[in-house]
């Protein structure tokens, strides 16, 4: 079966790969499974200079998911450059998530790590709070997000995928701003902010109090952000969000996404990346359909 | 490290709260250290993340988990029907060092489990067990084959009475003029004591397991960072096994 | 143990209700318990004429939850006050929940149902379409909350709680809106728009597609933004989103809701607001604390 | 209506992917009438609401149901591991009406449950039993005993080979000049077929249990709705037995 996707200005081998944050660098996999098999890696999200990150505990779990507050915690963009050469003869394309607390920030590390040339495509995260204008969340505004990514546009050649934080009112206004200002491909969506509360201290469960819920209870919703983007822009749109089974995984390429990140499901069951490769294999030939025709499907007459 | 489908075939209460799993796998589990451990996954969409569980026990395709009922988890284990699907990752973490010299042991509570396993591979002087109550207590019997044993519980319900640390306090002092390495494991509040006896009477190492929240077991998630004077460290993958020194040192 | 809260201007015997729209108009309940005993009845939406809601299939399970794409059908305000009399004998507080298709239906309704002697409390839900500025939500516009819920305030005499939808970017500016145009409390918060396929068929499960999202797998999402409300505004914020047992309510109570709303809850187990009073009771005689001290309680040093 | 909790205690394979289940209930269950039915809660976050189902037998504490696998739920009551605590809410909806005449039953696979206890209730002239193959048939034996029964199956694998609505058809040609009241159910298109035929040979009433999935069960949540051309109703309520008339006439 033929299970290679074409993002635009990428084809990858198929439609799988793991989230940012929840795979490592991406040798850590390894001892699973082959890793050239894999649609792509990408890689915990870097920021100029290592970032220590919150204090513990950063993770509760929640029914059906899980909530974090990593903090962001990386070793920074020249600390990776080392890990890349270890990835060098994998056979599969490195996509590597980015971050920064400034504008400029964000700049510098888009134009360094596209200069490595390992890197296939720039993934830049949007949910973080822009440290010189009061906080506020990059991915929550149109105009920062039309600035920032117009921006990084210019200063790299390599794809650029953005990844579009759900906590929005209209996430397809950001989805359209961020096609406009340059976006080669959308990654809907990052965590939902939530919170948990132990009862027996009554604390948060989380030293941060809240972070960003992910995991199979949150699917429904980011499924729903996939569906609307799909039909608002007409860039590739990656689904991400509650995947944890092939089931779940085809839903979202059936309402459009072009290819999907599985994230919190790499705790549950490290091989499920390429257990998702062979499900997928086994349904396309028993429903004898190519992956093409799968992708977008979805009837609403 | 593995990750192997297995079905839990048999448990036994072992004292209160506190029962021993068996665990069949599909396939060979391998050789482990004392104080690995391993991520414990079971089939249940309320509870998706697995937990993390020392190695009682593991040969060929058996292991065996003692596991003390605390939550949601601990809690399914202790009353699901057998057999019960589960898969096993491991072995994961770094194991205590296993040196020559005056090695004294000493756990809390549950704590004894990653512990059992070392009398049985370096020359343990004296194993110190505490427990809360008469009721808890587990596991003591078979130490007493293999080491010297001393045991206490905070009640007084069995064994001295009074907490563990004191009785290896004075077992220090009464031996000020030899040097000992400590094996631990217990409550956070616990090891906190050991480290201010230890560094009041110059006890030279002192390694202990750490519990924390855990998502992977293998260093990707970054959730189970602890603080120390040196920076951030994940229990999953620096430890569980640190010496004390390392964490709360300055 | 004392059990009852105060909302500003109403004090319930309990802090216990049941959500709208899955209460039905109370009566239904009545083989469960007592309906006296609860802090309150809130009953299904009503609008000025009656609704015949949307084309089924119009609910679907999710792992931990489910989507309503119910429709807001009732049975208009003028049957309404006929199922009202039923309702005389009980000896606890009515709430209306209510909603309109434009503005002016919003103004009528509330008039009306402010004249009926047994409605005690209005709740307007603003998680509708504008359907005459081009369906905009009114509950994610800053301007048409403050209009609508100043003019309704002018209107009616009686108690006024406001009940926000969670999707939005900031849900802190539309509680702070709906707090200076006059509302007494706020209900926090109502579904997450949401959306589930059907594999073997590659149709939306529900016919609408999309729908609202309920139960255990959103609490963590509505757990946060009760905390976020609690801290922005001074009027009462009762809290709504997954409650399914004690710990649950007590969360959103310890994070600083006065009182909760069971939804979906009620479908699994009819009987859980009643169980919900029990077990408060015995977790205040238990810990030796009252329900004033424990409401707002968290601890985050 | 009440609410009971109770454990399934027994468990019985009947045919391909169709079981009994028999429960234990904590209260008795009392009265109910054919085509009634409970809502079953199992505990489990992953499928938080109650199934529908019609009520097989049902006596003091105890009450059976029979159930086909079609997904998650029934597909957890086939495996799990016995006893297993589950909720019970009835009985709900309307009943068959137990009425004089020439009475006929048809039903199309699991759809011959709500009507079984019918042939202890009212006369019955025969009963048309129609499955897709002989490994998916059940129950008929039981009916056998009370019933004339006409029995079909769709590839001819046992009993008549073909649709058993064309054989009631048959039947009805062949007795055009007797009235009837047909009682029925299967899946939606085989309900639609029934209407088509009746209305052609001019059976005065079809009564025919409706399935929708349902959140309450009782008329609260507005979540079974169907749409009839004379507006929507609500099959836990109004139903789940409805005129076919009321259903799909203009
Ligand atoms: C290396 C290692 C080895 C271990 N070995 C053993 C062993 O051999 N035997 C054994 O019995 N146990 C062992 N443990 C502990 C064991 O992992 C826990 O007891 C288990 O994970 C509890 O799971 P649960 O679902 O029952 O509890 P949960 O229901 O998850 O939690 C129990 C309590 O902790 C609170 N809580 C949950 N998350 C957080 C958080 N992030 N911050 C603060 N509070 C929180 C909950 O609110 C609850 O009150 C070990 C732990 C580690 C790290
Ligand atoms: C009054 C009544 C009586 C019944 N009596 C019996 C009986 O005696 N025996 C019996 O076996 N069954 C009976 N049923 C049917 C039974 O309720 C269902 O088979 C059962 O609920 C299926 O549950 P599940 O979790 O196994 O399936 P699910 O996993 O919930 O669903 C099965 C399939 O349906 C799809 N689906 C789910 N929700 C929707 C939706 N809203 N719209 C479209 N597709 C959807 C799913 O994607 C899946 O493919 C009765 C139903 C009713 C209404
Ligand atoms: C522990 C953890 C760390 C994460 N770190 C990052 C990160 O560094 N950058 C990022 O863009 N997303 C990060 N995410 C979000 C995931 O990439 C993903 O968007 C989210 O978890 C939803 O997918 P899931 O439900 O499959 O987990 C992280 C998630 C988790 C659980
Ligand atoms: C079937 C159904 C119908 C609902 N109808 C209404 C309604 O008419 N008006 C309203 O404000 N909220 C309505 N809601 C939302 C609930 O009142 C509640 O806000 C939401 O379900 C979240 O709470 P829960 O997780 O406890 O269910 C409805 C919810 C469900 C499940
Ligand atoms: S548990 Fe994931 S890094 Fe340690
Ligand atoms: S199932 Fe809730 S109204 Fe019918």
């Amino acid at each position: 079966m033929d299970l290679s996707v074409n993002l635009g200005n990428i084809t990858l081998k198929n439609p799988f790969m793991p989230a940012s944050g929840t795979f490592g660098y991406g040798l850590e996999f390894a001892e699973f499974g082959d890793l050239s098999q894999l649609g792509a890696i990408v890689t915990k999200g870097i920021s100029l200079n290592p970032k220590k990150g919150n204090k513990p505990p950063r993770i509760c779990e929640v029914k059906g998911g899980m909530i974090n507050s990593i903090g962001l915690e990386n070793v920074g963009i020249d600390n990776f450059q080392e890990k890349l050469k270890k990835l060098e003869d994998l056979n599969t394309s490195i996509v590597c998530n980015f971050f920064g607390n400034t504008f400029d920030e964000y700049i510098s590390v888009a134009e360094k790590l596209s200069s490595f040339r390992r890197v296939d495509v720039l993934e830049v995260n949007i949910s973080c709070p822009n440290v010189k204008e009061g906080g506020i969340c990059f991915g929550t505004d149109e105009r920062m997000i039309s600035e920032l990514i117009g921006e990084i546009r210019k200063v790299i050649k390599k794809p650029l995928w953005v990844k579009l934080t759900p906590n929005v009112s209209d996430i397809t206004k950001i989805a359209i701003t961020a096609e406009k200002a340059g976006a080669d491909a959308l990654v809907v969506a990052n965590t939902y902010t939530a919170m948990s509360v132990d009862i027996a201290s009554r604390r948060p469960k989380i030293k941060n109090i809240y972070g960003g819920m992910s995991g199979p209870a949150i699917k429904p919703l980011s499924l729903y952000n996939v569906f609307r983007c799909v039909k608002s822009v007409s860039i590739p749109v990656i689904g991400c969000g509650g995947i944890t089974d092939i089931s779940s995984a085809l839903e979202f390429l059936i309402v459009g996404a072009r290819a999907v990140q599985v994230g919190t499901a790499n705790f549950i069951n490290p091989k499920i990346l390429w257990n998702l490769i062979d499900d997928l294999n086994g349904y396309l030939s028993r429903e004898k359909i190519s992956l093409m025709e799968l992708i977008g499907s979805l009837i609403t007459e | 490290m593995k990750r192997i489908n297995g079905k839990i075939i048999a448990r036994k209460i072992l004292a209160k709260d506190i029962f021993l799993i068996s665990i069949e796998l599909e396939e060979e589990f391998g050789n482990f250290g004392p104080g690995n451990f391993i991520m414990l996954g079971i089939n249940d969409f309320e509870n998706i993340l697995p937990r993390p569980f020392s190695i009682y026990h593991a040969e060929n395709k058996n292991i065996r988990l003692i596991i003390k009922t605390v939550g949601s988890v601990t809690g399914k284990l202790l009353k699901c029907s057998l057999p019960y699907e589960v898969s096993v990752l491991g072995p994961l973490g770094n194991s205590f060092p296993l040196i020559k010299g005056n090695n004294l042991i000493i756990s809390g509570g549950i704590g004894i489990v990653p512990l059992f396993d070392l009398v049985n591979r370096i020359n343990v002087e004296c194993f110190f067990a505490g427990f809360r109550t008469k009721e808890e207590i587990f596991l003591v019997e078979n130490i007493n084959k293999i080491s010297k044993i001393y045991l206490s519980t905070d009640d007084g319900s069995f064994g001295h009475k009074g907490f563990i640390t004191d009785y290896l306090e004075d077992y220090l002092i009464k031996n000020r003029d030899r040097d000992f390495n400590i094996f631990a494991c217990g409550p956070h509040p616990f090891l906190k004591k050991l480290w201010d006896i230890g560094k009041r009477l110059g006890v030279s190492s002192i390694f202990a397991s750490f519990e924390t929240y855990m998502a992977c077991g293998f260093g990707v998630c970054l959730g189970c960072t602890v603080e120390t004077p040196k920076g951030f460290v994940k229990v999953c993958k620096d430890g569980p096994v640190f010496n004390l020194n390392d964490i709360f040192g300055e």
